[in-house]
């Protein structure tokens, strides 16, 4: 499998280190509340059988966090994008 | 300077001579590239056009957006990651180029030194992309892989930083992989055979 | 029809021509108190041992392709019983006892085969963890031993003590560790299972499941409805895939894991053995090939299939530790798709839905708790009742936070 | 005897050369570009090996990768290779193989009883019986069967040879070099794409060098020829002999196989013996070919039962006939080639038998043509066990022919050779017209061309390949010239293939190498193995050496007849990498031995090694662990090395733990953020341990760090940690916090940074220091840092912290100055007696104080558990900070950290031993917890231990039993606190 990092370009997978489900958010731990919404970021997933968009880091290359899109049936990457993108706005 | 012995990564690792096949001219030369400046610089928040400017003022180079590099007055800069770039130079070697970046840049970049955290070494010769071939991962064909071009990748699971300079290849590994590295690169360069200059 | 060498022998003289099928090939009823959904090793276990600890027969195990198809039939097919926790040595023991009374209970030779487990360790560190878990494994009753490099040499004589980057200083062995022919504990299961009157349907996906206010009344399946008072999901890989047909969503990520064999050649490897400083475990089947693994690809996937990184990885673990094979070839790899929990335990548990029964989660030890799995499930099932060996199994455990976590490396499936 | 059956003046071989071997210690000679199967032939040998179960006489069924039956043991000693197939293995001088899975003798060979046993050895016999007692299964039937199984002897010493990998990059990936693969190559390469072509042969053509065609008015074999010249000749066109690609993986990666150095004795000074090639190719064509289908009939296994088409391989390409008199045996007309080809080399040719329904006009045309008999009919029975005599051979109408031969040429059909197609999960279509399955859905940017997508006439090869090399130039932005072949019109007609020989006498083979029968497929279907997965787990069908290459769609023909099933709804089997066998060397490459995995060295590595230091591996590091004097024993050296630091002082490398530089005007907020305990507030010029946890509330990794300046942080993590943590701030930054103005970079090697611990430290720190610098302890107290110079300028950062419990300082130079800094120091040290110490004595002085470190941080354990809750803050946000909270990572039952004093200084608390109380059962109800880390403490002149306790905390003074029965041992000794020396932290102070 090859991953095209945004800055690098297209490299092999050994250069990448997963991490899984990128469509979990993190929920806010001053909401003693929130138990659910913690035990669901931390332990559940959809785990579907296709399209699934994950985080991987570059950690072989530039060491940037990736938002891939991939089918989990074909293996076919439909998008790669830097977990960062929108920090800049963020920030206003 | 200090009475402190400064050596360099490949001090005790590597010896001038040649290796390998011994017949004819040698696939490959190997020249270690000691007493560099090395240095990284992390944009700040929000100063990426100020430091693109800065720099442009101060080094006369262009920092380069993506994986290249740019020379300007005597320090090139190679682009390692989005806001993170890799500084060499020989006008301000070993500590002085970090403290050079540190004090022009200050407040808007991040600046780290690794003149000695990083072992650099200069690959040329006829068989130069046939030994990198056996580890680099990334196509390094001339139409591909331009004067210039940079690369941050694995070499036998060894983090290489590799940049193109005319015909010549240059890479930095972290010091202490310096061996390991020297001896992937005997067995990979055997068969072309190999001049190690010091 | 009994199996013995007197029928081999009275067979063999008719031609082979009597033999009957090792189980039928029936139309599904309408309805059954228990429907199995998965006819892998687990599924059917749970149905022989429904059947023969519970008396409970009206059952049908239904599979979406051949029975086996899944990581039954992909596995490197070690079994042991060497865990370190509380939550899991009591099971895994259990299960390993089963093994070792298998075939006489099934009257099927599954070729058990107590050949010994060798996980080799190469610092202090190493083998005081090993040193913990052997203890844990004496606590609970099984074997263990502590193996010092002299011991391990006389075991795996060809392994590399003399150049070796990560040196071997020892081993923790479990004597009756081994291999079991992985094929025949399917077909071995099912005969008897079938024996007993439960229906095997094979070819018979579940598409949807009935539930009315709270309660499962029946599956979906791609050949019409089967009413049943119980489900029971025993699906692996597909945990979340069928389990979101039923509002679960679980702690669990599909994964792939590779697997190798070599060509067949005469007897070199005599026992398990277990790289402490890669990834890579080998064993030598009674065909002769070397059959050997590694880690898994580490992504999510369905494909059961990997990628080239882990077989270069799993060659290089193999020639650190034994660079005699260095000649041998690998003859196929395969993949199978692991149930990989957030915790790396497994979980056998009932479901917000009544009647609705869940067992997945098996990470890499799915093939070896196959017995225990069954047997616990059964009586889960049989009972509503969790089994005292797999009490811990449980998806509360991820809330109240008395997780079950081997390798201490957290929420996070691809690294257990 | 020297080639009796070599054609003079034939093949490809040189004639000129003449080239000795052995085989099974036998003397005898071939020609260079022979192959060991080509030379033994031209020798006169057919029997070459025994099969696996029934050990039936075997001779070459083929001339290719897919031979079955003739497998050697290659070369010796060190070098053996078993099970390798004399049709591929290029002869070269002194080649040494021989035959195997036979004893005492390839001809006598006592396990051949097997044959008569074979009513009782059917298909899956062992899942019936050796259950009883189950005890014999280890002792008795299992070593019996496994000595009896496998094929040939494994070398059991260090493989000699070298082995690398390499990586290329391509537009276009051609596999396969014969007529297909050519022209794909050609068309592709010639508009400037970049092209490379590999073939697992060592001269390419495939078989355009087995046949008498022709192309363009040059022989098949020149035109090959000539269009490699081409090739060649074109730059970016690179030509890889030798190179079986043997996998397809995701993102158009191929990986293939180069023989560097197999058709020499052995391999070249400095040339590896193979390489693995992982190509990433934009397009690729698949032209790897097809293979000949055998036809089932009784002991169609004999020596001298051979394909039709490695009979012509033989003949045209290597100069050689199998046999001086050969009977043919096909269901096509295309096997009719094969008595031509023999009878033009002077071959007797008897009869050609033709089993279809109808007699063929053309087939008796070209039996007239070669003097040979013409009968529309079956082989009923073959004689010959060690190589075949005659055949009787029954016509239509029944009438049956004795006729003697020493060959028997045989065709079936063809199948495409779409192993490759199927690696990412495509699955194969049936063709109807073909009778045979072909390619189905194709991965990205793979294209098939040739007899691999059943286009097996040599036109439609040429046309075939030719357009899919154009294509797949196309797809690359290149643009190819206009076809130069048309596609070939319907390629005769086809004709129903003859599967198997229903009333033949003797036991017919569809497996050969596993010795799988018509009967086993009958009984597995019987027994109600219906689907091909079941019947080759069962039977073994397709899982010998060959992967069922020349058996799979025969077995499936049958399982067709026995289920009652169309052969087009019974599927296959799904082929998977490697396509042909691959060595695990190849795979390993340059990484093996002591180059398994890099090594790292700390910046005083080359001092230690003159110290005569003793060295341990910390993840990829390698550590002192400890410097011994002549004579001493381990615990003396420990035990000296430790009382030399409580006492004098003593120095450790402490380079290799984790270093990273964390900068920002946010910096102090995202400390705040990753650590339980608050870092925004500490002052500059100090330092702060800190503990971090994982989301889910475990401890992950502890640490000091220390504030340089407002802005910029110095971290340090456990030398194992080091890239996790790293790695967890990384995804903090860019994920979690992108809004945060704060940078981080790993310092961990720029940094030479050592431990000078004990009592007199402070002098020798001082003695380093350039002039006008304070470290008194009013100036720089403890947990101060700062920047200094020392040695004559060279930057130095120094932080008082102390894992000993001494008063300690440690000292980071840039590492080109690490090497010179710790003989600076030992000088200096040198008054006051200073002694280098290792990670040993490190790691007693550390239990000594109580400090957690890698045996606690197991990643099991808590804030709580290493008795570090208080330092979690309850107002802030961190990782971890919610989970953490759940009452099973807090309650009091949980194992948490104590010290351990046995009753008897003398006994130690073994580590990984387990808990229990004083006059408990040691077992699994009474565990309590197990010890982490074992010392003896030459302070307290007893053995202490660290453990993970249930309640620990609150049993200080009570005893407990250490049980170990592991290694069969027991201790008593009193729960304490773990800090065993000077708890209130007063030396560090003074």
């Amino acid at each position: 499998m090859r991953i095209t990092c945004p800055y690098c370009g297209a490299r092999n997978l050994e250069e990448f280190t997963y991490r899984g489900d990128a469509t979990v958010k993190r929920p806010d731990s001053l909401d003693e509340s929130a138990t659910e919404a913690w035990v669901d970021y931390v332990y559940l997933r959809k785990n579907p059988a296709g399209l699934h968009k994950e985080f991987w880091q570059h950690t072989g290359g530039c060491h940037a966090w990736l938002e891939v899109t991939r089918d989990t049936t074909t293996h076919e990457i439909v998008a790669v994008e830097l977990a960062s993108k929108g920090a800049e706005h963020k920030e206003r | 300077m200090s009475e402190l012995q400064s050596l360099s990564a490949f001090d005790g690792v590597s010896a001038a001579g040649r290796y390998g096949n011994p017949n004819g001219t040698a696939g490959v030369t190997l020249t270690e590239r000691a007493n560099l400046g090395l240095a990284t610089l992390e944009v700040r928040k929000g100063q990426t056009v100020a430091l693109a400017e800065k720099v442009q003022a101060m080094y006369g180079a262009a920092l380069p957006v993506g994986p290249v590099s740019a020379s300007g007055t005597g320090v090139r800069f190679v682009g390692i990651a989005p806001g993170q770039w890799f500084a060499v130079s020989e006008t301000l070697p070993n500590e002085d180029l970090a403290g050079d970046l540190a004090t022009k840049l200050q407040g808007l970049a991040s600046v780290a030194d690794h003149s000695s955290g990083r072992a650099v070494m200069r690959l040329e010769g006829p068989a130069v992309r046939d030994v990198l071939a056996k580890g680099l991962a990334v196509d390094i064909d001339p139409s591909v892989f331009i004067d210039g071009a940079a690369a941050l990748t694995n070499i036998g699971h060894i983090g290489v930083l590799v940049w193109r300079d005319d015909e010549a290849f240059d890479l930095t590994v972290f010091r202490s992989f310096a061996g390991s590295f020297y001896g992937w690169l005997q067995a990979s360069a055997a068969e072309f055979g190999i001049d190690v200059v010091t | 029809m009994r199996y013995s060498l007197a029928s081999l022998l009275t067979n063999a003289l008719t031609g082979n021509r009597n033999w009957k099928p090792v189980w039928r090939e029936p139309e599904p009823k309408p309805s059954y108190d228990v429907v199995i959904v998965g006819g892998g090793g687990h599924g059917l276990a749970t149905a022989h041992y429904l059947a023969k600890e519970h008396g409970i027969t009206n059952v049908a195990v239904i599979e979406k392709s051949y029975l086996g198809s899944g990581n039954v039939g992909r596995n490197t097919t070690i079994v042991r019983s060497n865990y370190l926790l509380p939550g899991n040595e009591p099971f895994y023991e259990w299960s390993m006892k089963l093994w070792e009374g298998l075939e006489q209970d099934l009257n099927y030779n599954a070729m058990v085969s107590q050949r010994g487990v060798l996980n080799v360790f190469h610092s202090d560190a190493q083998r005081d963890a090993f040193v913990r878990r052997g203890n844990a494994m004496r606590f609970n009753g099984a074997d263990a031993e502590l193996l010092d490099q002299e011991q391990v040499r006389a075991l795996v004589p060809f392994v590399d003590f003399e150049n070796a980057r990560f040196p071997v200083r020892g081993g923790l062995y479990q004597a009756r560790g081994g291999t079991v022919r992985h094929d025949a504990v399917v077909w071995g299961y099912a005969r008897s299972a079938d024996m007993r009157g439960v229906d095997i349907i094979q070819n018979c996906a579940a598409t949807g499941f009935r539930i009315e206010n709270g309660r499962i009344t029946g599956v979906e399946t791609e050949r019409g409805f089967i009413g049943a008072k119980k489900v029971a999901l025993s699906v692996a890989g597909s945990s979340s895939r069928v389990g979101e047909m039923a509002g679960l969503r679980l702690p669990i990520e599909s994964h792939v894991l590779q697997a190798f064999v070599t060509e067949g050649i005469k007897p070199l490897l005599d026992t398990v053995i277990t790289f402490g400083a890669g990834h890579f475990y080998c064993s030598q089947s009674d065909k002769g090939g070397l059959v050997f693994g590694g880690d898994i690809d580490g992504y999510n996937t369905y494909a059961q299939r990997g990628n080239l990184p882990v077989v270069e990885d799993v060659a290089e673990g193999g020639m650190a530790l034994i660079p005699a094979i260095g000649r041998l070839r690998i003859l196929r790899s395969w993949g199978g798709l692991l149930d990989m929990s957030m915790d790396g335990s497994p979980i056998i548990d009932q479901t917000h839905v009544e009647g609705l029964y869940f067992n997945g989660g098996w990470c890499y030890g799915g093939f070896k708790a196959t017995p225990a799995s069954g047997w616990c499930f059964a009586h889960l099932i049989a009972t509503g009742q969790s089994h005292p060996f797999a009490a811990a199994y449980r998806f509360d455990r991820f809330a109240s936070g008395r997780v079950i976590d081997e390798k201490g490396m957290g929420a996070q499936p691809n690294l257990h | 005897m020297s080639q009796i059956n070599r054609l003079t003046g034939k093949g490809l071989v040189d004639h000129s050369k003449t080239v000795s071997f052995q085989f099974d210690g036998q003397h005898l000679e071939g020609h260079p570009g022979d192959t060991l199967a080509s030379a033994l032939l031209a020798n006169g040998i057919r029997l070459v090996g025994r099969s696996f179960k029934y050990h039936r006489p075997r001779g070459i069924l083929t001339a290719g990768s897919e031979e079955p039956n003739a497998l050697v043991e290659l070369r010796t000693g060190a070098r053996r290779e078993p099970n390798t197939r004399a049709t591929t293995i290029e002869l070269y001088d002194g080649l040494d193989a021989a035959s195997q899975n036979r004893w005492p003798s390839l001809r006598y060979d006592l396990l051949s009883i097997n044959q008569l046993a074979s009513p009782v050895l059917s298909a899956g016999f062992y899942y019936k019986t050796f259950m009883w007692p189950a005890s014999f299964w280890e002792k008795l039937y299992e070593p019996m069967i496994r000595r009896a199984a496998g094929l040939g002897y494994p070398s059991k010493q260090t493989d000699p040879d070298r082995y690398e990998k390499a990586n290329a990059f391509c537009d276009v990936l051609v596999v396969g070099g014969g007529a297909a693969g050519l022209s794909a190559a050609l068309a592709a390469a010639r508009t400037g794409a970049c092209v490379i072509l590999c073939d697992e042969d060592f001269v390419l053509g495939g078989r355009l060098l087995s046949e008498r065609g022709e192309i363009d008015g040059q022989s098949t074999q020149d035109w090959a020829k000539s269009a490699v010249a081409e090739l060649e000749s074109l730059p970016r066109c690179r030509i890889m002999r030798r190179t079986t690609v043997f996998g397809v993986y995701d993102g158009g990666t191929y990986a293939a196989v180069e023989r560097v150095s197999d058709h020499l004795p052995e391999p070249p000074a400095h040339a590896p013996r193979q390489r693995l090639w992982r190509i990433v190719a934009k397009q690729s064509v698949i032209c790897a070919g097809g293979f000949e289908r055998p036809i089932v009939f009784g002991d169609n296994d004999r020596p001298g039962v051979m394909l039709a088409s490695a009979v012509r391989t033989y003949v045209n390409r290597f100069g050689v006939t199998p046999g001086r008199n050969a009977v043919i045996f096909a269901d096509n007309h295309e096997a009719l080639r094969t008595a031509s080809d023999l009878a033009d080399a002077g071959v007797t040719v008897r009869a050609i038998v033709d089993p279809q329904p109808q007699p063929s006009a053309t087939a008796e045309q070209v039996a007239t043509e070669t003097g040979a008999l013409y009968i529309n009919g079956i082989i009923d029975a073959v004689s010959g066990a060690y190589g075949i005599k005659s055949v009787r051979i029954k016509d239509a109408q029944g009438a049956s022919k004795t006729i003697d031969c020493d060959v028997l040429a045989v065709s079936g059909g063809w199948n495409p050779a779409l192993n490759l197609t199927t690696h990412l999960g495509g699955k194969p279509k049936w063709d109807n017209a073909l009778s045979c399955l072909v390619p189905g859905d194709l991965p990205p940017g793979m294209r098939v061309a040739g007899a691999a997508a059943g286009q097996f006439s040599l036109q439609a090869c040429l046309a075939s390949g030719e357009a899919a090399g154009a294509d797949s130039a196309r797809d690359c932005g290149f643009s190819p010239s206009a076809p130069s072949r048309p596609a070939p019109t319907e390629d005769g007609s086809p004709v129903a293939p003859v599967w198997y020989v229903p009333s033949s006498r003797g036991k017919a083979f569809v497996d050969f190498q596993n010795d799988v029968a018509v009967s086993d497929i009958k009984l597995a279907a019987r027994e109600g193995f219906r689907v091909p997965d079941h019947v080759k787990r069962y039977t073994t069908l397709g899982m010998a050496t060959d992967q069922g290459k020349t058996s799979n769609l025969n077995g499936a023909a049958l399982l067709a007849e026995a289920t009652g099933r169309h052969l087009g709804a019974v599927g296959s089997t799904t082929f998977r990498p490697p396509y042909t066998p691959v060595a695990i060397g190849a795979l390993a490459g340059h990484h093996r031995g002591k180059d398994f995995r890099p090594t790292r060295l700390a910046p005083s590595h080359a001092w230690a090694v003159e110290q005569g230091a003793v060295f341990v591996e910390a993840g990829a590091w390698l550590r002192a662990l400890m410097f011994p004097k002549p004579g001493e024993t381990a615990q003396e050296t420990v035990d000296r090395e430790v009382a030399n630091t409580r006492t004098n002082v003593g120095v450790c490398d402490v380079s290799t733990l984790g270093k990273i530089d964390v900068q920002g005007s946010d910096a102090g907020t995202f400390l705040d953020r990753v650590y339980i305990n608050g870092f925004s507030k500490l002052a500059v010029g100090k330092t702060r341990y800190g503990l971090m946890l994982r989301e889910d509330g475990f401890a992950m990794d502890d640490g000091t760090t220390a504030r340089l300046a407002e802005n910029h942080f110095f971290m340090t993590t456990t030398t194992a940690n080091a890239v996790k943590v790293s790695q967890h701030l990384e995804f903090c930054q860019q994920v979690l916090w992108p809004e945060l103005d704060v940078q981080t970079v790993s310092q961990t090697e720029q940094w030479a940074q050592f431990a000078v611990a004990g009592p007199k430290s402070r002098k020798i720190i001082e003695a380093l220091l350039d002039s006008g610098q304070d470290i008194s302890n009013e100036a720089f107290p403890y947990m101060a840092c700062g920047s200094f110079t020392a040695c004559g300028g060279a930057p130095a950062r120094i932080f008082r912290l102390s894992f000993s419990g001494e008063l300690a300082y440690e000292i980071g130079v840039p590492a080109r100055f690490g090497d010179g800094l710790i003989r600076t120091i030992m000088r200096a040290g040198a008054e006051f007696g200073i002694g280098p110490y290792g990670t040993e004595a490190l790691g007693v002085m550390r239990i000594e104080k109580g400090h957690a470190a890698g045996p606690e941080l197991n990643g099991q354990t808590t804030a709580h558990d290493l008795g570090l809750g208080r330092m979690m803050s309850k107002k802030k946000d961190f990782i971890g900070r919610f989970m953490g909270q759940r009452e099973a990572l807090n309650e009091a039952a949980r194992a948490a950290i104590v010290g351990l004093k046995p009753l008897d200084p003398k006994m130690r608390i073994n580590a990984g031993a387990h808990l229990v109380k004083r006059d408990a059962v040691a077992n699994a109800e009474n565990d309590q917890g197990y010890v982490t880390s074992q010392a003896y403490s030459p302070e307290l002149k007893s053995f202490i231990g660290l453990a993970m306790l249930s309640d620990g905390p609150a049993r200080y003074g009570e005893v407990v039993k250490v049980c170990d029965p592991l290694r069969d041992y027991e201790t008593l000794a009193e729960v304490c606190s773990p800090h065993f020396i000077d708890p209130e932290g007063e030396r560090l102070r003074v």
